[in-house]
């Protein structure tokens, strides 16, 4: 492959991509052009749907059937990628440009062993034999600084930890040394902690090989940190392209100063994640379109008045003498075989505070969050709510509890947690027929209607069912269903995790509202530590089904105590750019 | 088992020498199919197939079989004359209460033992003794204890009877009495089985015309000739050397077989097929009525309303003899309806079953059943057997449907054939059609078996006393012409009782290759294979 | 390898609690037929006479006599020491008759197996790589008819065109033609047993006699087969990792075959093994309109005529047949799949 | 919400011809069994024995049986009888299978371990002679032959519903149910069931076609309907015994008709899948 002196690596001009679905031609990608140059790290960052991945998988020519270039170049090393023919684009694949996906599991074969895939990689560009095959895929895994690489190689994915299993897709990646590798969303799915290892590994093997990269993520911070330059994408299009010093610090356009001012930062407020947004009658459309989704329609924000500038005011510690509205005392829940999801927890909610708990996946938090919402039972331990012990009612009969309307949950994937078959307004009108007995007619309308206005969704929306409804708009539904019955304390279970950063902007601000308005108690579980920074007044750090740490949340995330959240706080992304350590 | 290992053992020893035996041309080897299986190798096993008792003709010798007659151009088996098989001659002496056998001297078994008066005392006394079927068939022949079995040399025999019976002598050609190898059998035979009940049902030993090569029960039975048997109408064995009887459920492909020429003889297929195949012409068909069976429409006389003679009679005239011959039989058989009785008495007695003056007449019927009491009718089932499902079903709805116009509803049923028996057997079933067959089809035996008593095989649980008496009569009754009255006086009383609706006698459609010849219908509706040669 | 032990632990703890269903097959089958209202002793008895004392002798001759609960306690004795009882239609011990019929039954079901896997697969692989095309719509349009026929109509058609109206078939009269010597016993698989002994002739004689019934019976099968290939592979073509595959430049022949095919294979494993259980329990009608001498035609004959003691060894005979290829199915499964080890 | 399924029914059966045509082909069978007895040219059971076994013709459009009925009249009308035993077969192992194998996937534990033996014992029968033993010792009634099919059909829904339960209990949307005040049945009822009853409906549509054919099966042995209840399963039965004497109409007619019955389920299954996703709906 000749390549002209002063050339990009890559050129993309003008791509278009084109869908079709069962609604007819939908165009993903309208326009797209910029380039890589040999060795350059390029972020493209953008919400979901605005075309990035599929960016990428233009130019890997590796588009859904449905997906097809409708118009533009790709020219990589001085030759059309979207002219290349099969046999062209597979010795291309892998020997010249290659691609490391989200969800390093799932990504790998499932019934062929680390070293056979990675084996094939390279066997698939380089005539050599079995033997030879595994030697360098030894040498890869060392490469990409795998314990006991031996053992290893003859491992199965399922036997790896996620993060493994992304070293092993980069092993593969530059097998047979690319000079263009696009990581899609390398690192979503995995632990803070892991991210970092796994994001700085990649940065070293590109730089230490010459790579090209091309980043290909959601998260501003990553961006940040890790790229050169920084192309953000919306609807399609590139809206922006800079340096990302100056993209954060003076973003241009009106996109991606709204996603900069929704990413939190290590001092952000709740305030300040939606400068821009009106008084609450005001809604204005955000996003009109999802391209890859089922779902197209525009979302609505409806932005909370505006708050206090005071931030600390407005955070204000409940009265000294505030009763405690929840108390947990040494809960410890065990599965069968002996699994000990937590272990031996205590902590309190005084009414009106919100606390958060934080932790990598698997330390136990969403079991604590089920086990206070009485949806399984503790193996050990009380619950105190209001005083009254409500961990004597089994779980299986705490549906009759009269404190059951008071404990309600927003869970984490508002997809997940709405009835396919219920449309909103049933969703929203269940709690309240099934705990309040109301029953079909105008008062219940009334009242469900209420709660959707609380929670920012537009009336017309209620006759929706879930698939029809956007992810924020199904968070909006999650809410309004948990606030419907006035509840003391609400639970919420990672209740952004899911979302783009722009919704969580204003989800999290709904939520402090609410919070404000009708003096609820939180318990906000999450693993986002910028977030619970933000929303809560205490945080307990938890490990392992154990709590590590906890205290005033300014303190804890000023001066951690305990390595492990130091370690936690060490790893979160900031904004900036990549010397904004 | 062990008839499963020796004749695999028979198998291996053939694959090395009798290969030529193998590749033997076709025309020497008659191939059989068959719908039904063949269970055992000794008649007389309790649960024996009618195919069992087929093969056990051409394994064993009996004293002597029937003879044969013509009736309607068609070669039948003669109930009044016999031909020596292991006997050589016979006589009975004037009283009838004596009759000797003189034994073939050239008679051995299949393990060359010469057959003597011994082997046939022992088999005799076992058919009388022992705990197997032969017991029940012989006593309709006032054959009943060993005391009546006399050897007086190594080739003479005697039998005693306590009364001239006329069936005495048929019961000794029928299926059950047939000749054992005494020693070979005693050898085998235990303190619990003194009669080699097990061992005789999966071996043989026999010194009939056919040696059992192969037997896989319900698959496939090879026999081949045995070269010193004599006992034929030429004194020489039998034509065919190798008989292949395979079984083949499906009777459209039997009938593709024979057609095809893959097959030689088959005498169980559907009246459908039989007819298709007549009109073809190709091959030979032989249609004989089975002129020792009755298929009837059956009532249980005791059970209401059959217990009401009127009921059977309005029933009688309301059925569609023609439309039921046609459709269930096309027409392939002998009617026993239609009958013109012209003083309403029987026209005769020597012979049953006769035709009877029945017809379809739908306003005698109506008639009739109003003077029952049942002027509006009255519901019941009617119920016939999974295994003629292929004539009765069409017979049934045709019979639904016509008694529908009397006002009889009717609800078919169609049960396993077990569970048939079962339910005649305990009288639980009021309506239904079945079919008898007579080995010995003597006018004064199918009353006696089928019209009297609480027996298992009085259908129709008729229980007149006159019948019975008559019956009884009749059976002693030397003068014939006494007989043929008292045979008169029944036939006419079971017409006017009605305890049962004869229908007809269906026909026997054996078809065969064009050259295949010797056909004769035989008591048991079996083929006689050692009567059967090809062109 | 480490999974290849614990697949044979998991094996023996399946076979081990598979126990429990036999032994429930056992005990529901002995009641079935209690209940079924044929009394297999007046079936069996005839003569003329055949009248309550005949009748009474085969009934203690078959044990039936005794109270139902004795009786059945004395049929678990006797399958305890391996003996099934003796049927009354063949006159053979069950256990006999089951032997020398179920390698026809077992040959036939494997080579029907096989047919409809050869066929079923290509199928289901080109649907899936031509999703929505005419191949596609083909396919499955091919599959529904396939199991819409009843199986005994489409055996008789068979029989009809390629015996009676072509010529081209043997006559469908059993395993093998009647003219052709029988190799020497050695599994009861004619094939296996034709070649091991060199018969080729006779080995083509047998394999002519079974394509039309094999076939017959594969027709039926197909569908479910190629429909979960389709859907199976679908969801491996599908899959991020063929996409990754895709994405290192291998060959497509490899990305079809070793990515997405071995996946897609394992769930057609599953299935193939329900569908060979059901296929040998299910094809009485093939065996009776084939006359093929098989476990499952000589179970009917028994069934119609009551004779318990056939019917109750073919069904346990079918329940362990079932709980075998289940297990096979589980260490193939096992082998296959190293994931499955750790659930 | 009515008329949203409709409109979203329309659409996809204008997209899948095939469905379609299916749905059509069902749509005319339900009709022909309800007027079916109404519209026939000749009565079904009545005899005409001087016109036995006329091939087809302009008066006898599917010729005539042996006794002389027309093959066509029987077809029609058979369809009622076929299409209830099918559908109340399906519909009570549906029932059945589907609450229980909904309560032991949700429960999970001692229910589901008994339940699961059950239906092991089941699996474990070769399930046709199991069919054929039952209609044999119940007696061969139309009722007896809907109890048959539907114990043998049971053991699949069970696992199908259980199944299909299990993947949904740990889902978001459960919890909320039980958050919001439902007990574990009624979550159940409630909530789960009419969630995996799209994907049995599948199960169903495909389940009917077989329950028919099964039907023909015990028929064909002799267990099937009694005369002269026309029933297509035991037409195809009596005609397979002409086949060798080339009176093919009859079994080449109701042949086609299962078969046509068969497949219009067997393709309308497929679809059905697509109409009763609302996911699939945009």
């Amino acid at each position: 492959m000749t390549m002209a002196e002063g050339e990009p690596l890559l050129a993309i001009e003008d791509l278009h991509v084109t869908f079709s679905t069962r609604r007819g031609l939908v165009e993903a990608v309208r326009g797209v052009s910029f380039s890589v140059a040999a060795g350059e790290t390029l972020g493209v960052v953008g919400e979901s749907g605005s075309g990035k991945s599929v960016t990428a998988f233009a130019v890997t020519r590796l588009l859904d059937a449905s997906g097809r270039i409708s118009g533009g170049r790709i020219r990589f090393g001085g030759e059309d990628i979207t002219k290349a023919s099969s046999k062209q684009l597979q010795r291309l694949h892998g020997a010249a440009i290659s691609m490391i996906f989200q969800n390093p599991r799932g990504a790998l074969n499932p019934i062929r062993t680390v070293g056979q895939q990675i084996a094939d990689a390279i066997m698939a560009h380089e005539p050599i034999s079995a033997g030879e095959g595994r030697a360098r895929a030894l040498d890869l895994l060392k490469a990409v600084l795998i314990r006991d690489p031996d053992k290893r190689l003859d491992a199965y994915p399922h036997e790896l930890s996620g993060g493994m299993c992304q070293r092993v897709m980069i092993a593969m990646a530059i097998a047979c040394a690319p000079k263009l590798l696009i990581a899609d969303e390398p690192t979503t799915g995995l632990d803070v902690t892991t991210q970092k290892t796994v994001m700085d590994l990649l940065a070293r093997i590109t730089a230490e090989r010459g790579m090209a990269m091309i980043l290909i993520t959601h998260d501003l911070g990553l961006a940040s940190r890790y790229c050169q330059r920084v192309c953000v994408m919306e609807q399609g299009q590139v809206v922006e392209e800079a340096q990302p010093l100056s993209l954060f610090s003076a973003p241009q356009h009106a996109y991606t100063r709204r996603l900069v001012a929704a990413s939190p930062t290590a001092t952000s407020t709740i305030a300040d994640l939606a400068p821009d947004a009106g008084d609450g009658a005001s809604r204005h459309c955000e996003r009109s379109e999802a391209i890859q989704g089922t779902s197209s329609e525009p979302v609505w924000i409806a932005s909370s008045a505006a708050p206090p500038r005071n931030d600390e005011e407005r955070r204000a510690k409940p009265m000294p003498g505030t009763p405690l509205l929840l108390e947990v005392q040494n809960l410890v829940k065990r599965y069968d075989r002996g699994v000990v999801a937590v272990n031996d927890v205590s902590f309190s909610i005084k009414a009106g505070e919100s606390l958060g708990l934080v932790g990598e996946s698997g330390c136990g938090k969403s079991t604590i969050s089920r086990l206070v919402c009485r949806l399984i039972d503790a193996s050990e331990g009380e619950i105190l709510f209001d005083g009254q012990a409500i961990g004597t009612l089994p779980a299986r009969d705490f549906h009759r509890s009269p404190l059951r309307k008071d404990i309600q949950i927003v869970f984490q994937d508002p997809t997940d947690s709405l009835n396919p078959r219920f449309n909103a307004f049933d969703c929203i009108a269940h709690p309240l027929r099934r705990l309040l007995s109301m029953k079909d007619g105008a008062a219940l309308t009334a009242r469900v209607s209420e709660c959707a206005e609380r929670a920012g969704l537009p009336s017309e929306l209620l006759e929706r069912f879930p698939h029809q409804l956007s992810g924020g708009q199904k968070a909006r539904v999650g809410i309004a269903r948990a606030i419907a019955c006035r509840p003391r304390l609400l639970i919420l279970d990672e209740p952004t995790a899911a979302l783009d950063v722009s919704v969580q902007a204003v989800i999290l601000q709904l939520l402090d509202r609410l919070r404000r308005e009708d003096d609820l108690a939180l318990l906000f579980v999450s693993h986002d530590l910028n977030v619970v920074r933000m929303m809560c007044e205490r945080t307990v750090v938890m490990q392992n089904g154990a709590i590590v740490e906890q205290g005033e949340s300014l303190a804890l995330f000023a001066a951690p105590q305990t390595d492990y959240a130091r370690t936690l706080l060490e790893a979160v992304l900031h904004l900036g750019g990549p010397t904004a350590r | 088992m062990s008839i499963v290992r020796t004749a695999a053992l028979a198998a291996a020893l053939l694959t090395s020498t009798a290969l030529p035996a193998l590749a033997q041309t076709r025309a020497e080897t008659l191939r059989h199919v068959t719908g039904a299986a063949i269970n055992t190798l000794d008649p007389n096993i309790p649960g024996s197939t009618r195919e069992a008792f087929g093969l056990s003709l051409l394994t064993y010798d009996r004293l002597l079989s029937f003879g044969k007659k013509q009736l309607d151009g068609k070669w039948v088996f003669d109930l009044d004359t016999f031909k020596p098989e292991l006997a050589e001659s016979f006589t009975v002496s004037p009283d009838g209460l004596k009759i000797t056998f003189k034994l073939r001297k050239d008679a051995k078994f299949h393990d060359g033992t010469p057959v003597t008066a011994e082997d046939v005392k022992w088999s005799l006394d076992r058919a009388v003794t022992a705990n197997v079927l032969g017991k029940g068939q012989l006593l309709t022949g006032s054959l009943t204890s060993p005391d009546q079995f006399k050897v007086v040399d190594a080739h003479t025999f005697e039998v005693t009877l306590p009364k001239p019976d006329k069936l005495a002598l048929a019961n000794l050609a029928v299926v059950y009495p047939v000749i054992f190898n005494s020693k070979l059998a005693k050898s085998k035979a235990t303190p619990e089985d003194p009669w080699a009940l097990a061992w005789l049902k999966e071996n043989t030993a026999g010194s009939g015309a056919y040696i059992i090569e192969s037997f896989k029960p319900g698959e496939t039975t090879i026999l081949r000739r045995n070269p010193d048997w004599n006992r034929g109408s030429a004194e020489k064995p039998a034509a065919f050397k190798r008989i292949i009887t395979q079984t083949i459920p499906e009777a459209a492909t039997r009938a593709n077989l024979v057609e095809k020429g893959d097959a030689d003889i088959v005498i169980d297929l559907q009246a459908t097929d039989a007819a298709d195949l007549e009109k073809k012409g190709k091959l030979k068909v032989i249609s004989t009525p089975q002129y020792n069976s009755i298929t009837f429409v059956s009532f249980n006389n005791q059970m209401p309303p059959f217990d009401k003679l009127e009921v059977r009679k309005a029933i009688a005239y309301a059925l569609p003899y023609e439309d039921m011959f046609k459709a269930a039989l096309f027409g392939r058989g002998a009617p026993l309806y239609g009958a013109n009785w012209a003083d309403g008495k029987a026209p005769t007695g020597a012979t049953f079953p006769i035709p009877q003056p029945l017809k379809t007449d739908l306003a005698e019927a109506k008639k009739l059943l109003t003077a029952a009491g049942f002027p509006d009718g009255f519901s019941t089932t009617f119920s016939f057997n999974v295994g003629q499902a292929g004539t009765a079903e069409p017979m049934a709805a045709l019979l639904k449907e016509s008694l529908a116009k009397i006002g009889i509803k009717v609800e078919i049923q169609k049960l396993p054939d077990a569970q048939m028996s079962t339910l005649i057997n305990e009288k639980k079933v009021p309506f239904f059609t079945e079919g008898i067959v007579a080995w010995l089809p003597s006018m004064d035996y199918f009353y006696r078996n089928f019209y009297i008593g609480p027996i298992r095989w009085n259908y129709s649980s008729i229980n007149d006393p006159q019948i019975t008496d008559w019956a009884q009569t009749a059976r002693f009754e030397p003068d014939m012409a006494k007989y043929a009255a008292l045979g008169k006086q029944l036939n006419t009383r079971h017409f006017e009782l009605m305890p049962q609706i004869p229908l007809w006698q269906p026909s026997q459609d054996a078809v065969m290759a064009a050259n295949i010849d010797g056909y004769v219908y035989q008591f048991h509706r079996q083929i006689d294979f050692r009567d059967l040669s090809r062109k | 390898m480490s999974h290849l032990s614990t697949t044979a632990k998991r094996a023996g703890w399946r076979f081990a609690s598979s126990l429990p269903a036999l032994f429930g097959v056992l005990v529901f089958t002995f009641l079935l037929m209690r209940v079924l209202p044929g009394d297999p002793a007046v079936f069996f008895a005839s003569g003329p006479s055949a009248g309550k004392e005949e009748i009474e002798m085969i009934r203690k001759q078959m044990g039936l006599d005794k109270p139902v609960p004795e009786q059945l306690l004395r049929y678990l004795g006797d399958i305890g020491s391996g003996n099934l009882g003796r049927s009354l239609t063949t006159g053979q011990p069950v256990l006999a008759d089951l032997k020398s019929r179920l390698p026809a039954s077992l040959e036939l079901t494997f080579t029907a197996l096989l047919i409809a896997l050869l066929t079923a697969i290509p199928l289901g692989v080109a649907a899936a790589l031509r999703q929505g095309s005419g191949i596609d719509h083909l396919v499955r349009f091919i599959c529904a008819l396939g199991v819409c026929v009843p199986t005994f109509v489409s055996g008789l058609l068979l029989i009809y065109a390629f015996y009676y109206l072509l010529g081209i078939a043997p006559d469908p009269t059993g395993r093998v033609d009647i003219f052709t010597s029988p190799p020497p016993l050695v599994t009861g698989f004619l094939l296996i047993d034709f070649a091991v002994a060199g018969d080729w002739e006779g080995w083509g004689a047998a394999a002519s006699q079974l394509v039309l019934p094999a076939f017959t019976m594969a027709l039926f099968v197909v569908a479910p087969l190629a429909r979960i290939t389709r859907a199976a592979m679908l969801a491996s073509l599908g899959s991020d990792f063929v996409r990754t595959a895709r994405s290192l430049g291998l060959p497509p022949a490899k990305v079809v075959v070793t990515y997405a095919l071995r996946n897609a294979l394992l769930p057609v494993l599953t299935i193939a093994g329900i569908v060979f259980s059901t296929m040998l329990g299910a094809n009485v009608l093939v065996e009776k309109v084939f006359s093929w001498p098989g476990v499952a035609s000589y179970a009917l004959d028994a069934l119609l005529a009551s004779d318990y003691a056939p019917v109750q060894g073919f069904v346990l005979l079918m329940a362990s047949i079932f709980v075998v290829v289940n297990l096979t199915v589980d260490v193939l499964y096992g082998i296959a799949d190293p994931r499955v080890s750790v659930e | 919400m009515t008329s949203a399924t409709l409109r979203h029914t329309v659409w996809i059966l204008r997209g899948n011809p095939v469905t379609a045509v299916a749905a059509a082909g069902a749509f005319i069978l339900c009709v022909l069994a309800v007027i079916g007895p109404w519209i026939v040219p000749f009565d079904p059971i009545a005899s005409d024995v001087a016109n036995a076994l006329k091939p087809p013709s302009a008066t006898y459009w599917a010729g005539t049986d042996q006794l002389g009925r027309d093959v066509f009249s029987r077809l029609i009308v058979a369809a009622r009888l076929d299409l209830a035993i099918a559908a109340s077969a399906v519909s009570l192992s549906f029932v059945l299978g589907a609450v229980v194998g909904a309560l032991c996937g949700y429960t999970g534990g001692r229910l589901d371990r008994y339940v699961g033996r059950f239906v092991d014992v089941l699996m474990a029968f070769p399930l046709f002679v199991l069919a054929m033993a039952m209609v044999a010792a119940l007696g061969n009634r139309v009722e007896n032959i809907v109890i048959a099919t539907a114990i043998i059909n049971l053991p699949f829904y069970i696992r199908f519903a259980r199944a299909e339960v299990n993947v949904r209990r740990n889902a978001g949307w459960v919890e909320a149910a039980r958050a919001c005040g439902d007990s574990h049945v009624s979550v159940v009822l409630r909530f789960l069931l009419p969630n995996v009853l799209p994907a049995m409906a599948v199960q169903v549509s495909l389940n009917l076609g077989w329950a028919i054919l099964n039907a023909a099966g015990l028929s064909f042995i002799g267990l099937g309907v009694s005369a002269p209840t026309p029933e297509w399963g035991i037409m195809v039965a009596e005609g397979a015994r002409f086949i060798s004497t080339g009176k093919w109409w009859l079994v080449a007619f109701p042949g086609l008709a299962l078969m046509l019955t068969v497949l219009c389920f067997n393709l309308l299954g497929d679809g059905l899948r697509d109409i009763l996703d609302p996911r699939m709906r945009t």
